[in-house]
Formats: C-alpha cells, sequence, structure tokens
C-alpha cells in the first residue's frame, strides 16, 4: 500500500473523492462538471508511474477520453441553458446521457475502458471500476432518457458477457464484468436510489476483494493461474468470491441482484430482466473458467513452489468470503 | 471381545433398561389410559409451524418396549454371534441408529419426524444389508434401498400435501379433514407408502433379497423394525383410512402377498429365505386384518409375531454358524438330537408361528381369523385367509421335518454344539417371551375384548386347514430326487410360484430394461446428439465467435473511437438544430 | 357348513349382515314383547371413558371388568371372571341378533308370498 | 519411472508415505495409463495381427471397433455381462470374473456384476413373466370384485346400541 507513505498520493486521493462529492451534491450542472474536472486530473497523477511505460499510456489515454466526456457535457449542458425548449427535450438528454456514458466507461463508448484497465495496477483498477463510477451515474440518474438507457442497459450486459467471453487477461475481463454491472446498476438507478446504493455497495465490495487477492498474489493472466500452487483457503476464497460476484444463488452477490430482478419485474421489465439473467449466466461461466484453472486443474502446478502470503492477508480473506456467505442471511431476511 | 464390559454389554444393559422403563410406563398408560403429547415449535412462518412432537401412548411405549426387548438381546446375542468381526463397533452403532431411528418413527405423530425415522430407517437398512462387503448384498442393498425410496417419496409428497393444513400433525386431521380430497390423496400416499416398507405385493421382492444382511439384522429388521413400520403407520392412520377405496385393494393385495409368500416358501431350500418368506406372509395377515379396520388385532399380531421370529431368526443364526455357513436346509438334519437347547427354542418359535395353541401365535392369529369369520366377508379373502394359515403349516412343518428329522448331509466331520451360553442366554429371554407375551398381552391390551361366536365347524376350520397344512409339509418332506422331475411338467407355472411370481425378476430386469434402453437412445441422441451441438458445444461456439467480432471492434484505432464520439455529439446536436 | 353361509341364506330376500330391521318390532308376535333395558347409565359410561362402540346393553360388565382391571394392574388375569360375564353376555346379545335376523327374513318372504312376488 | 520416484520418496522420509500415498498412486496410475492407451486403428493384416497379439487374442477373434469410434485398435470384445459369465470357473481374480491379461470390455465399467446385465437371457422371456404376473393380479381382482357382491356375513343385524330407540327381547313382558 504505497500510497499510504507518499504524500502526493494522499492529497491526491483526498481530491478525488471530494470532487466527486462536489458533482454529486452541487445543485447546478456547472458545478457538476467542475466536479468531474477536478476528479479527472486528481486520478491521472495516482494512475501514473515514472517506472511503467503501461502506466503512463494509460494516463494519456484516460486524459483524452475523459476531458473529452466533460467538454461535451459542457457543451450540452450550455446548449440546453440556451435553448430552452421543451420540444428537443430527449434529444438533449440523450447528448447529456452520451457523455455520462463516456465518462463511465459505458456500451457505447465503452473502447477505452478495458484499455486503461490493462495498463493500471490492481487497487487502480478497484478505483476505476468502483468510485470514478459514483457522479457519472449519479448525474445520469439527474437527467436520464429512459427509452435511451434501456437500450443501453441490454446492450451493456450482453456486450460485457460477450467480451469477457474470450479473455485471458484477468484485468479486461474485471473491466468488461464491469461492464455487466453497469447494465445493472443504470436499472437499478432507474427504479430507485436506495437500491442502486445496496447494490453498488455489495458490487464494490465484492471487486475489492478480487482485486485485494489478485494483489497479494499478483496474477494478471489466467494462465498464471494454472502455474501457480495456492493455499486451500485462499483458494476456496477465490471460488466463493467469483461465484458470489457471478450471482450463484446462496452467496451474497445473488442478493443484490436478486433485489434488482425483483423490483424489475414488478415493474413489468421482462425483457430487460430475461437479458439480464441470460447475461449473467453467461458471466458465471467465465467465472468458473478462471475458478477452474486456479481451483481444478492439476497437471501444471510448480510442487516445490509455495506461494507465500501473509497470515494477517489471509485472516482478512477469510473474513471476506465469510462475508460473502453471509448473503445467505441477507437474502433470507429481505423479503420475510 | 471377551473382557467383561463389550460393547455388547453396555448397550445391551442400556437398551434392557430403557424397556423395563417404557414396560413399567405402558402399564400405567394403559391403566389409566392415558396419552402425552410434547410438542416443541421449531420454526414458525406464515402460518406454516414445523413442530418436533412426541407422542406417548400405550401403543407407542408398548411397541417401543417390544423394539427395545428384541434389540437388547440380538445384541447380546451379537456378543458371540459376531466376535470375529473387526468392525464390530460400527455395526453395534449401526444396529442402535436403526433401533432409535424405529423409535423416533413410533413416537413421533408429526408426518415430517416421521419422515426422519422412515429415511433413517431406510438409509441404515441399506448400510446394514451391504455389511458383508459384496455384490451380492451391494445388490440386494441396493434393490432395498430402491424399493424403499419410493415409499419414501411417499411421504415427502405427503408432506407437500399437507402443507395446505398449515401443520404436519397428522393425528390431528384423521378425523377432522376426513372428507377432504386432499386427505384422501395423503392415504394413498401413506397406503403406497406402507406397503413398500411392508413389502406388499408390488414390492415384495427386497424382502427376501435383504437376507444378505448378517443374521442378528436380519433378525431385527424382520421381527420388530423395518417391515412392522409400514404396519404401525397404518395402525396410526387407521382412523382415516375407514371405508375407503384403496384400503380394499390393500386387502386383496396383502392378501395375495399372504399367499404368494406362503406358497414360495415352500419351493425354497435357502434357510433364511424361508423365514424372510413366512415373515412377509405374517405381514400380509396384518396389512389385511388392518385393512379390515381392526388395527388393534393387526397391532397385536406384530407384537407377537416380532417375539418369536426375532428367535426363529437367531435360532437360524446359531445353526448358520454351526453348519460352517450354510444355509441350506438340505445340509441340516437331525438337529434335534445334537443340540436339544437350540432345537427346542426353534420348534417353539416355529410352532408359535404356525399358531400351536398357548404358544404366542395362538392368540393374535386364532383371533384374527376368527374375527374374520365374523365379519360379512367377502369369499376371495376368506380363501387368501385360510389357505394361506395352511400354508404356514405347510412349510413350517416342512422346515422341522427337514431340520430335525431327516439325515445330517453336511460334512463326515462337523462340530455341531450347543454350549454358547450368550446366545443361548439372550435366546431364553425371547424364548421366554414368545412362550407368554401371546397371552400376557391379551390380557394386557384388549380393554374391550372380542367376543368370538360360531358353529363349531367354522370354528374347527383353522384345525382342518392346520392338519392339511402339515401333512402335505410331512409328505413334501418326503420329496426325492426323482419327484422333482415332476416340477417339468408344469415349468412355467412352477417357475412363477418359486420366483416369487416373477417378482424379483421383474422389479429389477422387468424395469430396467426399459428405462435402461430409453436411456441409451437419450444418451446416444439428445446428450450426444442435438443437445451436444446446440446447447454445450453450439452455444460456446456461438459466444466465441461473438467474442472474436467484439474483439476486432475493441482494437480500433483511439483517434477514430474519439472521432466517432464526437460524432454522435454533433449528430444529435444537428438533429436539434435543424 | 350350512353355518359357514350364514347370511348367504338370506340373499334372495336382499338381507344382509348388519342390515337393520324394517318391520315393527311388535309384528308376528301373540304376546307384547319385553324391552330391553339398559343397566348402565351414560354419565358413568362417560366417566370412565369408554369408547361409543362398546356403550351397548352390556356395558355394565364392562364397567365391572374396567374397574375389576383398574384393581388388579398388572395381573389383568384375575378378572377372568368379570371378562366370562362380559363376554357371555355379549353372546346373549349376538343371539338376539341372530333371532332378529330370522325374524326379518321370515317377514319379509311372508311379505313376498303376499304380494306373491315369489 | 514411476516405481524409482516412490523408492526415492520413500528413502527420503519414511513417514511422509502414509501422507502422500494418494500422490504417488496418482504418478504411477497416469504412467501406466501412458502405456496402456491403445495404438493405432490396425490397416494392413500385419498389424491386425500385433494388435490381436498385443490383446492376447487370436486373429480369429480379434476384431477392432470402427475406425470412427476413435477406440484405435482396442478389440470389440462380446457383450457378455459379468453376471452372465460362469461363476464355477476358477478365474484369477473372482471377484471381478477376469483373468490375468485378459482385456477389459470397453464399457467394463457399466456392465459389472453391480450393474444391468446386458447379455441377460431368461428362462421365460420377460413380456410372459409380465403376462403371468400382471394377469393373476387382474384376475385375482377381478375375482375379488367379482365375488364382492357375494358376500358371506354371520346372520345377524345391526349392533343394537341403547340410544337407537326401544328393542325387544323374544319373551312376554
Amino acid at each position: 500500500m504505497l500510497f499510504m507513505i507518499n504524500s502526493n498520493k494522499m492529497f491526491f486521493f483526498f481530491t478525488l473523492f471530494f470532487s466527486t462529492l462536489i458533482s454529486i451534491s452541487s445543485n447546478s450542472w456547472l458545478g457538476c462538471w467542475i466536479g468531474l474536472e477536478i476528479n479527472l486530473l486528481s486520478f491521472i497523477p495516482l494512475i501514473t508511474s515514472p517506472n511503467n511505460l503501461l502506466n503512463s499510456e494509460a494516463s494519456l489515454k484516460y486524459f483524452l477520453t475523459q476531458s473529452i466526456a466533460p467538454i461535451n457535457f459542457l457543451f450540452s449542458i450550455l446548449l440546453k441553458l440556451l435553448m430552452l425548449n421543451f420540444f428537443f427535450h430527449d434529444l438533449f438528454s440523450i447528448m447529456i446521457n452520451s457523455s455520462l456514458l463516456m465518462k463511465m466507461g459505458s456500451i457505447p463508448f465503452h473502447f477505452w475502458f478495458p484499455n486503461i484497465m490493462e495498463g493500471l495496477s490492481w487497487l487502480n483498477c478497484f478505483i476505476l471500476m468502483t468510485w470514478q463510477k459514483i457522479s457519472p451515474l449519479i448525474l445520469l440518474s439527474y437527467y436520464m432518457n429512459i427509452n435511451f438507457i434501456s437500450i443501453i442497459m441490454i446492450f451493456n450486459c450482453i456486450i460485457g458477457v460477450i467480451g469477457s467471453f474470450n479473455q485471458n487477461s484477468i484485468r479486461k475481463l474485471m473491466a468488461f464484468s464491469s461492464i455487466n454491472n453497469l447494465g445493472w446498476m443504470m436499472s437499478s438507478l432507474m427504479i430507485s436510489e436506495s437500491i442502486w446504493k445496496l447494490f453498488f455497495f455489495l458490487y464494490s465490495f465484492l471487486i475489492m476483494i478480487m482485486c485485494i487477492m489478485s494483489y497479494l498474489i499478483n496474477i494478471f493472466f489466467i494462465n498464471q493461474l494454472f502455474n501457480i500452487n495456492l493455499n486451500f483457503f485462499f483458494k476456496i476464497s477465490i471460488m466463493i468470491n467469483f461465484l458470489s460476484l457471478g450471482g450463484l444463488p446462496p452467496l451474497l452477490g445473488f442478493f443484490s441482484k436478486w433485489m434488482i430482478i425483483n423490483f424489475l419485474i414488478m415493474n413489468n421489465m421482462f425483457l430487460i430482466t430475461f437479458f439480464f439473467i441470460m447475461s449473467s449466466l453467461i458471466m458465471i461461466f467465465v467465472y468458473i473458467r478462471i475458478i477452474y484453472s486456479s481451483l481444478l486443474s492439476y497437471s501444471f502446478k510448480f510442487k516445490w513452489f509455495k506461494n507465500f502470503i501473509k497470515y494477517n492477508y489471509i485472516m482478512i480473506i477469510n473474513f471476506f468470503s465469510l462475508i460473502s456467505l453471509s448473503g445467505m442471511i441477507f437474502s433470507t431476511f429481505f423479503f420475510i | 471381545m471377551h473382557q467383561k464390559f463389550s460393547i455388547c454389554f453396555i448397550s445391551f444393559f442400556f437398551l434392557f433398561f430403557f424397556m423395563l422403563m417404557n414396560l413399567f410406563m405402558m402399564i400405567y398408560f394403559i391403566i389409566s389410559n392415558l396419552t402425552i403429547m410434547i410438542e416443541w415449535e421449531i420454526i414458525s412462518f406464515n402460518s406454516i409451524s414445523i413442530v418436533m412432537s412426541i407422542l406417548l401412548d400405550w401403543m407407542s411405549l408398548l411397541f417401543m418396549m417390544f423394539v427395545l426387548l428384541i434389540s437388547s438381546s440380538v445384541i447380546y446375542w451379537k456378543k458371540s454371534y459376531m466376535s470375529s468381526e473387526i468392525n464390530l463397533n460400527r455395526f453395534i452403532i449401526l444396529v442402535i441408529m436403526f433401533v432409535l431411528s424405529m423409535i423416533l418413527l413410533i413416537i413421533s405423530p408429526n408426518i415430517i419426524s416421521i419422515l426422519l425415522g422412515w429415511d433413517g430407517l431406510g438409509l441404515i437398512s441399506y448400510c446394514l444389508v451391504i455389511y458383508y462387503q459384496n455384490v451380492k448384498s451391494y445388490n440386494a442393498g441396493m434393490l432395498t434401498a430402491l424399493s424403499n425410496r419410493i415409499g419414501d417419496v411417499m411421504i415427502l409428497m405427503v408432506i407437500a400435501w399437507m402443507l395446505n393444513y398449515g401443520s404436519w400433525n397428522y393425528i390431528y386431521y384423521l378425523m377432522f379433514m376426513k372428507n377432504d380430497f386432499f386427505m384422501n390423496v395423503i392415504s394413498i400416499m401413506i397406503i403406497l407408502a406402507a406397503m413398500t416398507k411392508s413389502a406388499q405385493i408390488p414390492f415384495s421382492s427386497w424382502l427376501p433379497a435383504a437376507m444378505a444382511a448378517p443374521t442378528p439384522v436380519s433378525a431385527l429388521v424382520h421381527s420388530s423394525t423395518l417391515v412392522t413400520a409400514g404396519v404401525y403407520l397404518l395402525i396410526r392412520f387407521n382412523l382415516l383410512l375407514e371405508d375407503m377405496f384403496m384400503l380394499k385393494i390393500l386387502l386383496l393385495f396383502s392378501g395375495l402377498t399372504m399367499m404368494m409368500a406362503g406358497i414360495s416358501a415352500n419351493y425354497e431350500y435357502d434357510l433364511k429365505k424361508i423365514i424372510a418368506l413366512s415373515t412377509l406372509s405374517q405381514l400380509g395377515l396384518m396389512m389385511s386384518i388392518l385393512s379390515m379396520g381392526y388395527g388393534d388385532l393387526a397391532f397385536f399380531h406384530l407384537l407377537t409375531h416380532a417375539m418369536f421370529k426375532a428367535l426363529l431368526f437367531m435360532c437360524a443364526g446359531v445353526l448358520i454358524h454351526m453348519m460352517n455357513d450354510n444355509q441350506d436346509i438340505r445340509m441340516m438334519g437331525g438337529l434335534s438330537i445334537f443340540i436339544p437347547v437350540t432345537s427346542l427354542c426353534f420348534n417353539i418359535s416355529n410352532m408359535a408361528l404356525c399358531g400351536i395353541p398357548f404358544l404366542a401365535g395362538f392368540y393374535s392369529k386364532d383371533l384374527i381369523l376368527e374375527v374374520t369369520m365374523m365379519s360379512n366377508l367377502n369369499m376371495m379373502v376368506l380363501y387368501l385367509y385360510y389357505f394361506s394359515t395352511g400354508l404356514t403349516m405347510f412349510y413350517t412343518i416342512r422346515l422341522m421335518m427337514y431340520l430335525m428329522i431327516n439325515d445330517f448331509n453336511l460334512m463326515s466331520v462337523y462340530n455341531l454344539y450347543d454350549e454358547d451360553y450368550i446366545m443361548l442366554k439372550s435366546m431364553m429371554i425371547l424364548l421366554f417371551m414368545s412362550l407368554i407375551s401371546g397371552s400376557m398381552l391379551s390380557w394386557m391390551i384388549f380393554c374391550y375384548p372380542y367376543m368370538i361366536f360360531m358353529s363349531l365347524n367354522m370354528k374347527l376350520m383353522v384345525i382342518y386347514v392346520s392338519l392339511m397344512g402339515g401333512m402335505m409339509g410331512w409328505l413334501v418332506s418326503k420329496m426325492n430326487i426323482y419327484s422333482v422331475n415332476k416340477f417339468l411338467m408344469m415349468y412355467n407355472l412352477n417357475m412363477f410360484f418359486t420366483l416369487m411370481w416373477f417378482m424379483p425378476n421383474l422389479s429389477v430386469y422387468g424395469f430396467n430394461y426399459y428405462i435402461l434402453s430409453f436411456s441409451k437412445n437419450l444418451y446416444k441422441n439428445i446428450d450426444m446428439g442435438w443437445s451436444e451441438l446446440f446447447s454445450g458445444y453450439g452455444m460456446f461456439n456461438l459466444i466465441k465467435n461473438y467474442s472474436l467480432i467484439s474483439m476486432i471492434y475493441q482494437m480500433n484505432n483511439f483517434k477514430i473511437y474519439l472521432f466517432s464520439f464526437v460524432f454522435w455529439m454533433l449528430l444529435i446536436m444537428l438533429m436539434i438544430l435543424v | 357348513m350350512g353355518n359357514l353361509l350364514g347370511s348367504f341364506n338370506a340373499r334372495n330376500v336382499n338381507l344382509n349382515m348388519d342390515d337393520k330391521p324394517t318391520f315393527d318390532p311388535q309384528e308376528g308376535f301373540s304376546y307384547e314383547r319385553k324391552p330391553r333395558e339398559m343397566i348402565a347409565k351414560e354419565e358413568d359410561l362417560i366417566s370412565a371413558r369408554i369408547p361409543p362402540k362398546y356403550r351397548d346393553y352390556c356395558a355394565h360388565h364392562l364397567l365391572e371388568y374396567q374397574v375389576c382391571r383398574y384393581k388388579n394392574v398388572p395381573l389383568m388375569y384375575k378378572c377372568a371372571h368379570e371378562k366370562h360375564a362380559y363376554l357371555n353376555c355379549e353372546h346373549q346379545d349376538y343371539v338376539m341378533r341372530m333371532k332378529e335376523f330370522e325374524r326379518e327374513r321370515r317377514l319379509r318372504v311372508r311379505e313376498n308370498r303376499l304380494i306373491g312376488v315369489a | 519411472m514411476a516405481l524409482s520416484l516412490v523408492k526415492k520418496a520413500i528413502l527420503a522420509n519414511p513417514h511422509s508415505l502414509r501422507k502422500n500415498v494418494g500422490v504417488f498412486c496418482n504418478a504411477a496410475r497416469n504412467h501406466w495409463n501412458y502405456q496402456y492407451k491403445p495404438g493405432p486403428y490396425p490397416k494392413t493384416m500385419a498389424e491386425r495381427q500385433a494388435a490381436a497379439k498385443k490383446y492376447g487374442l487370436s486373429i480369429e477373434e480379434y476384431q477392432p471397433y470402427p475406425e470412427e469410434m476413435g477406440y484405435g485398435d482396442y478389440p470389440k470384445l462380446p457383450d457378455i455381462g459379468a453376471d452372465s459369465k460362469d461363476p464355477h470357473y476358477p478365474y484369477d481374480l473372482p471377484y471381478l470374473k477376469r483373468n490375468f491379461n485378459e482385456p477389459f470390455h470397453v464399457a467394463s465399467e457399466i456392465i459389472g456384476e453391480d450393474r444391468f446385465n446386458i447379455s441377460v437371457k431368461h428362462r421365460i422371456p420377460l413380456w410372459q413373466q409380465w403376462t403371468w404376473f400382471l394377469g393373476v393380479m387382474f384376475g385375482s381382482y377381478m375375482l375379488y370384485r367379482y365375488l364382492d357382491d357375494y358376500k358371506i356375513g354371520r346372520p345377524v343385524v345391526a349392533k343394537q346400541y341403547p340410544q337407537e330407540g326401544p328393542h325387544y327381547m323374544f319373551c312376554p313382558k
């Protein structure tokens, strides 16, 4: 955890968090835009590192995309300010929504997202996949074109699944899974913000577990998992958390998805529900491939090479998987 | 094994102590007409409560007392019988678990806890049947387990149906919901479950197959525990079942079971199988008197039968021990000279089985036959009853002639010894019980005695058929090798009777052939065919190809991507402006 | 074997076991019949928890038998006398039912003859 | 190779033998599996002869599976379930009813004694057995239904209870 020592990074973390708070709590679009820009400018120093070329490349790409998105955001809010014509309400909302979709890395402007993820370290990946999505999503909820976003949701799920299907890189895979989950998140946003909060919290919790575990064993590609000789508890933890992320019923990840499915069905959105469920089925297949390689494959293991993990990390990870399992209790009490 | 406090002795002590407790409680309950129901609510939600309940009345206490008495003496007997067994502890634990699940079944008025006991019986009976780990006992165990599984499924479905009433304490609904459609469905399922457990006709093939179990297990299973569970369940449900059409079918089927088992026993040469088939015949008797509405008589016969059947199996075990693990009755003979005490036990239990006066079986069997005669009866059932009574005498006399009178045929060097006092002591307990239990129970449990009034011929009809049966048995035991050729004259008919009306064949090959060939076709055409092409492999390929296409899009130029975004925004702006 | 057939003889007048008599109790008698009387009181039967099935005209013997059983637990055979008395009474009851059956059968035959069916 | 591995392991740490016996077994098994893989499908006569010799069969009884089934040169043995084999023959391995070096049937795991016997021959055909059984059951049921109209009971009327009105004895008052 280098950033705890580096005072620059501490500062930029501070601005990163507060810029999000600025943008989601301001009551004018301009204030939102300011928050987004501060967010961009504080995240770039966090991801650059002088030693790693990939990081620098990623930061440059991030800068380009994330500056174009707020520019268009600014442009469209100004346009809306100038032309107070309710006849074009839909198109304005599409414009604003598009720039926000670009910002959060959703379909159809998601192409930067896996590329940049590929160049980041696991902790930055975690921030990118969770915290950086808060402000665009909240802004989206302020001014949302339901028809447009519904199509985007469905495509998010499909593309997230299809993109992650053939991936070898775990970071890209997680990026696509994040795109998949973005669909769920938008749908929860459509229903109520408290559901979104719960979903987002649980999702970022699961993503955090995955990122921390991959960070601990320093894994970036699936085939690295074949060769690694892991602790039994670690393997079980990977398995439980991946299945939880995929939404296997008794686990925590299913609980959040269940809520959303329940509300979607209550609001008669059957088509969206169908696509969500089908895509999460394939998502589980993708996760099981990772589990399979790490857990069940036997042949290529280095018997003489033992991955050493500090005991307190193991404790933390076991605690995580315990929480993942606690989804059973949550889901028991949810509908009673 | 020869230390003073072996596991057998300790288990014997506790079971016997528990038995005595039950005995005194039973006497108190029966005389003060008392019923105690203990209920503990485990969970309750949405107007459904799952409770663990215990029902203590004289019936459950008496049955428990008999189960415990038999199991305690069988376990004590096992100390000698299984003395060279390496896994004796495992065996004893299995048997005790078996007894415990039977007790759970006996004391529960709740269908869920009945299922616990019922499934426990099924599972542990499987473990006990495959105790001698070879292919034969594996097959027998599988047949036992799967046949009993049908009954388990029926009980499970009863649980599902009883969900409608909000509680699984069936005992409250027997009278109250009698005319409900759901209750009729439930009673049909209960009857089917009881038929599997008590091996009535379509399901009877497992009972002789279960003889692959060690003999003490047979003594326990076929006397008081496993096979009587079905009868006991129907006795508990008797209030509900009165005047049901299904009960008439049960009456016919159990009567046919009685006859089928009696005939097959006459064709059999395996000592244990003869006894198993006689158990089957007696079970048919219990079931049929039960389905005529006399639950207390069925219970009475169940108890007395438990006593002498356990004793019979224990004597058979002693004989098998002495015969160098040989079960063929043609090899045995002249035993009354060599082993008088064991022969005494064997003969007394056999005599009790065919209802020789003043032994245990007489009181129950004679009463059943006379009550049958006194009621308004279908002639077919009357015929089945009396014919089967004759058959009981038939195979009993035949067995006794083979064992006691004929010559000893096994080997020229043999060691028949009657000094195994552990076995003899435990057999003496049951011997005493099979002498007095009929009389004792008939005084004890019939608060309202049955009045029998019939003419001399009717009264003597039992004796007529018994004498005829005994005569036939004596004649058949004289059969020689050339008499067997007579069988070939009606080969198919004889095979029909010998193979228990083809039931073992039909329940194994008769079903499996069709099911397996169907599943082979399914496997070939669906699993390895269309389903593989469309769902497994095909779906994977499809998504993989889509993924490849999406990767091509993914690998585009960054500039083009940014441009396309700007282009999209411009497009929408133009739509606004134009 | 005539006894074995029992109620089979009455099939021609459609009379089976456990049918209820249909004619007037006095029909065919030159004298007035003596009514049967219930000796045991209903309250006693209820307090002794005798099931309704057994509350017939012999219930007073049954009550005595129950009392004896209660006193002699567990040596029930000491109640042989009471049991015998009860069963004798039941026997008399049974004989009476048989007589009623025969009377019913004969009356039916007579009725058929009068209206000329058979 | 496997044997030397095992030997080395035992010498290095005899106490670990019990713990790691699964690993050793697996190593050994993998080795043997590799050796016992069937060869390529025999096309010429000489290849057939070699394959027959390899599996201990004579050339007349040797017959491979069709090539597209992918069993290579593995012989197509007759479909005889273990239950139909002679129980009294002195087999080398009596519990499998198999001799030493005798090739297994391809489906030997599903035609063992504990499974369905594919070559079962009933003395009485199965349909006849069904007919006998069902016929007897149905026949006795019909008889039962028929005799239900001809019940015989004792010649008594219904039991008399005091609450069902006055009952009379057969004597004058």
